[in-house]
């Protein structure tokens, strides 16, 4: 059940054009977005975290771009994890929304109740997880049983990283849709590290695609550094699945290149390990690739750098310039048609009857 | 399709009385009739029919597709049951005891109850299922969890008394959009005294509204779920044996708490009595006397007290769980020190 | 790494004429435990569910029977799952405990507070488990964990039903012993059935021991109505644990035949199931064997079929003689040191103030 | 092997003042040299230290086996951490954020908190980690779970929000025979004003004793954590202000509750407010209130009122937070007017 095929170097070839352009584009946007919130987290201005996708972007891109998109809310639906910027950009996503929920921007999508990713658009179709490793896979196995139970030729697609594949809710959520032959595709993202902890601390498999005969489903596994490869396994799971033959499992081998948040030194990782993975950068290999093969001129791919370069500087400017959210919008929507109690100690007269 | 209707849930339609656990089984059956949205998900469900025997028969008239029969992971299909909710379902799960909502919750408290306010929609789903002791089930098959999640914002948790309330409130439920919790005293399923003839075609009864069990001046049993009845004993007892007119005021909903009917109740009769099945440390008791502290502190002519089981696990052998639980006898002695206060 | 060999029909010649007679002791003892408890389930003096392991006992007795059994806690230590009476007596526990358990005694092990064989021994190497399903993987993956830091040379050994595999637990413990080759066994005793469900319901996979890879661990299966197979199978993933080459997980073939318990009417089992199961009764097949092979007589059997009964009827004599707990002795030992407090309202006089 | 003790362990022994963080940190440490059975499992304990540095250089010293990294897995290594202390262990769990607590409540709650009860033995337990809001963590690393665990007869939890307390309770919590959770305000952790010189080889503060963190005569303050020193500087202003003389009870230990302190320090003052860092309904203040009737009724001049969080998630953005969090201002307008009243 498992295609061990592995990463096929004849991927690619069978992309236009425009398809080329687009995968690029979106490459080129995940990196450039990450890198303003690099600035703005430098200048203080993202609240919290930074949690950054460097050297994984072809895994996003790749992934979701295997997926029927649409903004009705009748295409595939995805989870993504933390480091799924480049998936929800490909949903559709704008950049200044993900800069607003960095900054807690009252404009966010979460009214600047949530961070960073934590995000959702139906319509699009991404749903925004919460930190909770392993909570989405279950989320998502509803997704999927959903689209079944519906008859709907839809996808739910979702990723964990090597981390999050320890949980209980990846086996339980995981198993619910494997048993329930739901359209439903996990990509274990091995980024070789779960906050410091190694992979070998994770897990004494060989590999994590070897759970997927355990679960009964299909599974693959590629380089997740090659975006062609992404795309070729990620098509062939997400058909798969569309087609009623049950979940899919992959696995993509790729690199956490800046530590786990834009605040963690890595002085865990052994000397020499970056430079390593810097070299197999998947968008410089992406460049090296359609360059090579003609498919693409470095004057097609600058046009693109510049296009996004000036999208993601408006986005900034106006993520910049949205408000903050007012104290009391905090009270709102807990429940439907009624707001949360004010504090009573806030009344004019604070009397404890009156509030 | 009415036609097809099986007889085990058709008493409402032919005019006879139903036990609590018939009125439960009617509302989820006339729900799932009405809307397609509306599907079950947990174990045992499908051929079995539940542990109780609630969902007897669903599955041969609504597939397997909206009965779903599930590995055993109460995490898993309660996160599912989400995942369903944000695509327009409306699923009702079932826990086969609630005991193992513990499993569920993670999802329950972090997911599912911050979505709306995390601008990601509402969640309408149900999760029910058996609580509460008395049937010598043990440490782990009699619990009442309500106190887990009544600290949650977003959560809903709906806890019925009687045959009517348990099919209209759980009607509401379903049709609710927050995700609500649904606590069915396994005790009281099939207790021959809750036998009702209910109207056919009832409405969803309003979530958040207490109801007054029985009304009276002297004092306040603020109370839900077994020990309504428990109180009820108590106040014909107290009744006759001291004269004392017994107000009995049934919660129903205990999130969100309908504060308002709590304080009107003490403001009329000046002492409260708060009785709950669970345990004393934490239980609700003390959130309901916070309100009353806050709103009808001048009002009040004695203490706020409390009648509770012991602080302890559910015991399994009956002198035991008898003891830990409040007895009659218990809110009788309780009503009296306070009328006499 | 998995040993697909199954049941060798060769094992059990290595035995010695003590050892069957006490493997066969156990098996029959195990039986008629069960038996003298339905009799008592039926006479009302069971309090609750009576959970049986007819069919099942191979797996309970052969397992156990593995391991380094002590009394003064310096053995191997199990955690039984409900079908597992067999495993305890194995190692150690008095029936009349058991049937004191099942009768709520105030003299049974818990108390009276709990059921069945929801019981402890430290000395002789066994603890109660509660029923949450999954728990106890994770528990005695801390004993393992224990013993591999303690340097001491005993395995943890625990069984979980085909559906509580499915639980978080499940994996979350599991992996956890694996990924710390700490000397853990787990055996999935696959009896068909969880509760109503079928396996069909509970995982896609052809095996569970197909999860073995992905968790990169030792896997082993086997007949579990043959109880030579079943000891052979599980000495060797004790001795590879024991050595400390890390974690194993070994699955059983075998028949829940009685039910989920007594009040289940099994009308979900298909129609002949329960005759063909009936027909590979473990016991039946341990007589016939060691009959036929001339390792033991009929009257060798006899004989201690007869000290059973009679043990087990003494047994319940006692348990029935026993008393049920004093009221109040379910406020005691919640904390060390002290008591839970008494209801205010049962004093002489009530006043909260006094309690 | 006192020699061997690095620098950042050593600053008590040194005479130099340490932060909550550190004080932590060192009764690990001593703990860990005392007594072979304890040791230490979580995510990233060993190499990295914790998430915030509270086991720096542990593993460097005690080695993998008593510094043990896991998978992500707080159920599992819970449950593992109860196996351990089965087999006469010590273990000592941390949760990189208390947030994922809610993971592990089934084993907590269930298996973990009901041993010894079950005739099992007692489960000598930590599971500490960081809790409380005011850093911009957002809903997910902020919460204060107190509540989800404060119902649960077997557990104890503790609440400190000084260095002493800190390293006296984590003491005693480690070698106290039942399961504790230990929660730490990550906004207290490095906060210079805790900074503090404490004695060497201290002695373990006793679990379940409330500390007067202020005395006064008109008014109690019940509080823990992070309000304690909020309710400390409301108690200056009005004490300035107003020329009110504020008691402040710090709780430190939870569960079990210290009621014999409150009901004292009530009687005292004849007013008492409740002020907690943690959403309102369901807070703790509610069981504080019950108690305080129960018991002291006679002796309130005024309402029990309480001062906390909104009943929602923990905001993510400054603006939000700061509405949601109780702030002094409040306990000021709170005290003011039972005072008054
Ligand atoms: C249940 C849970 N436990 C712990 C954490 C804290 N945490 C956040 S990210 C992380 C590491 C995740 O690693 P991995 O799944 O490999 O994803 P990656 O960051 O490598 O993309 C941890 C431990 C969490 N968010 N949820
Ligand atoms: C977490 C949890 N969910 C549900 C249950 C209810 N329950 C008790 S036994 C059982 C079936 C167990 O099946 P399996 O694991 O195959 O063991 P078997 O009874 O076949 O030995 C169920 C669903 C439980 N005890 N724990
Ligand atoms: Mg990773
Ligand atoms: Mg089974």
């Amino acid at each position: 059940m498992i295609n061990t095929a592995g990463s096929a170097t004849a991927a690619g070839s069978e992309l236009s054009r425009d398809e080329l352009t687009e995968l690029y584009y979106h490459l080129r946007l995940t990196r450039e977005v990450e890198q303003v919130l690099t600035n703005l987290y430098r200048q203080n201005k993202v609240i919290g975290g930074l949690y950054r996708s460097l050297g994984q972007e072809a895994v996003a891109v790749g992934t979701a771009y295997a997926l029927r998109r649409r903004d009705d809310g009748t295409g595939d639906v995805i989870a993504p994890a933390i480091r799924n910027l480049g998936s929800l950009l490909m949903m559709g996503a704008r950049p200044v929304d993900v800069l607003r929920q960095y900054m807690a921007k009252g404009d966010s999508p979460t009214w600047g109740r949530e961070q960073n990713v934590h995000f959702t658009d139906y319509d699009r179709g991404f749903i925004g997880l919460i930190s909770h490793l392993g909570i989405m896979i279950e989320v998502m196995a509803g997704v999927a049983i959903t689209f079944k139970l519906r008859e709907e030729e839809r996808v739910a697609l979702t990723w964990t990283g090597d981390g999050a594949a320890s949980t209980g809710a990846f086996h339980e959520g995981f198993n619910l849709a494997a048993v329930q032959r739901a359209p439903m595709v996990v990509i274990i993202e091995n980024n070789r590290y779960a906050y410091s902890t190694p992979v070998s601390k994770q897990t004494a498999a060989a590999s994590f695609v070897a759970r997927a005969p355990g679960y009964g489903v299909y599974g693959d596994s590629c380089d997740g550094n090659d975006v062609f490869a992404v795309l070729e396994m990620t098509r062939k799971a997400v058909e798969h699945a569309r087609s009623g033959r049950g979940a899919a499992l992959l696995e993509v081998h790729t690199y956490r290149r800046k530590g786990h948040a834009e605040h963690d030194s890595q002085q865990y990782v052994p000397p020499g390990e970056l430079e390593e993975w810097e070299a197999r950068d998947p968008v410089d290999r992406f460049m090296r690739r359609v360059i090579d093969e003609g498919w693409l001129t470095q004057a097609d791919l600058d046009t693109i750098d510049d296009q996004v370069t000036k999208e993601v500087d408006a986005a900034r400017e106006t993520a910049e310039a949205s408000p903050m959210p007012e104290a009391e919008e905090a009270l709102a929507e807990v429940y439907g048609g009624s707001a949360a109690r004010r504090p009573w100690t806030r009344l004019a007269t604070p009397d404890p009857r009156e509030a | 399709m009415a036609g097809e209707k099986p007889e085990h849930v058709r008493s409402t339609e032919l005019g006879k009385p139903v036990t609590m656990l018939e009125a439960i089984r009617e509302a989820l059956w006339e729900e799932m009739e009405r809307d397609p949205a509306v599907f079950l998900i947990g174990e045992d469900i499908g051929d079995y029919g539940g542990a109780f025997k609630v969902t007897e028969g669903f599955i041969d008239h609504y597939g397997p597709k909206r009965v779903i029969d599930t590995p055993i992971s109460e995490a898993g299909f309660t996160g599912a049951a989400a995942g369903a909710a944000h695509m327009g379902m409306r699923p009702v799960v079932e826990m086969q005891f609630m005991d193992f909502v513990s499993c569920a919750y993670e999802p329950l408290t972090n997911y599912i109850a911050t979505s709306r306010w995390r601008g990601s929609g509402p969640v309408p789903m149900v999760v029910r299922g058996p609580v509460g002791g008395g049937v010598r089930g043990g440490p782990f098959h009699s619990q009442n969890p309500e106190m887990a999640f009544f600290h949650t914002p977003g959560l809903k948790i709906v806890y019925p008394c009687t045959a009517r309330d348990a099919k209209g409130l759980l009607k509401a439920a379903i049709r609710d959009d927050d995700p609500v919790l649904y606590f069915e005293h396994k005790k009281l399923y099939r207790a021959p005294f809750l036998r009702e003839v209910l109207e056919p075609d009832s409405e969803p009864i309003p979530l958040g509204r207490a109801r007054t069990h029985r009304e009276g001046k002297d004092l306040t049993i603020v109370t839900y779920g077994m020990m309504v009845h428990e109180s009820a004993k108590a106040a014909e007892q107290l009744a006759q044996e001291s004269g004392l007119d017994v107000e009995i005021l049934d919660l129903r909903t205990l999130l969100p708490l309908d504060e308002d009917a709590v304080i009107e109740s003490v403001k009329k009769t000046n002492r409260v009595l708060l009785v709950h099945e669970d345990t004393r440390t934490g239980g609700i008791a003390g959130e309901l006397a916070m309100r009353i502290s806050e709103k009808a502190f001048e009002w009040l002519d004695a203490p706020i007290l409390r009648v509770t089981a012991i602080d302890t696990p559910v015991p399994y052998s009956p002198p035991l769980e008898d003891y830990y639980l409040p007895q009659v006898a218990d809110i009788v002695a309780a009503a009296k020190y306070l009328a006499k206060y």
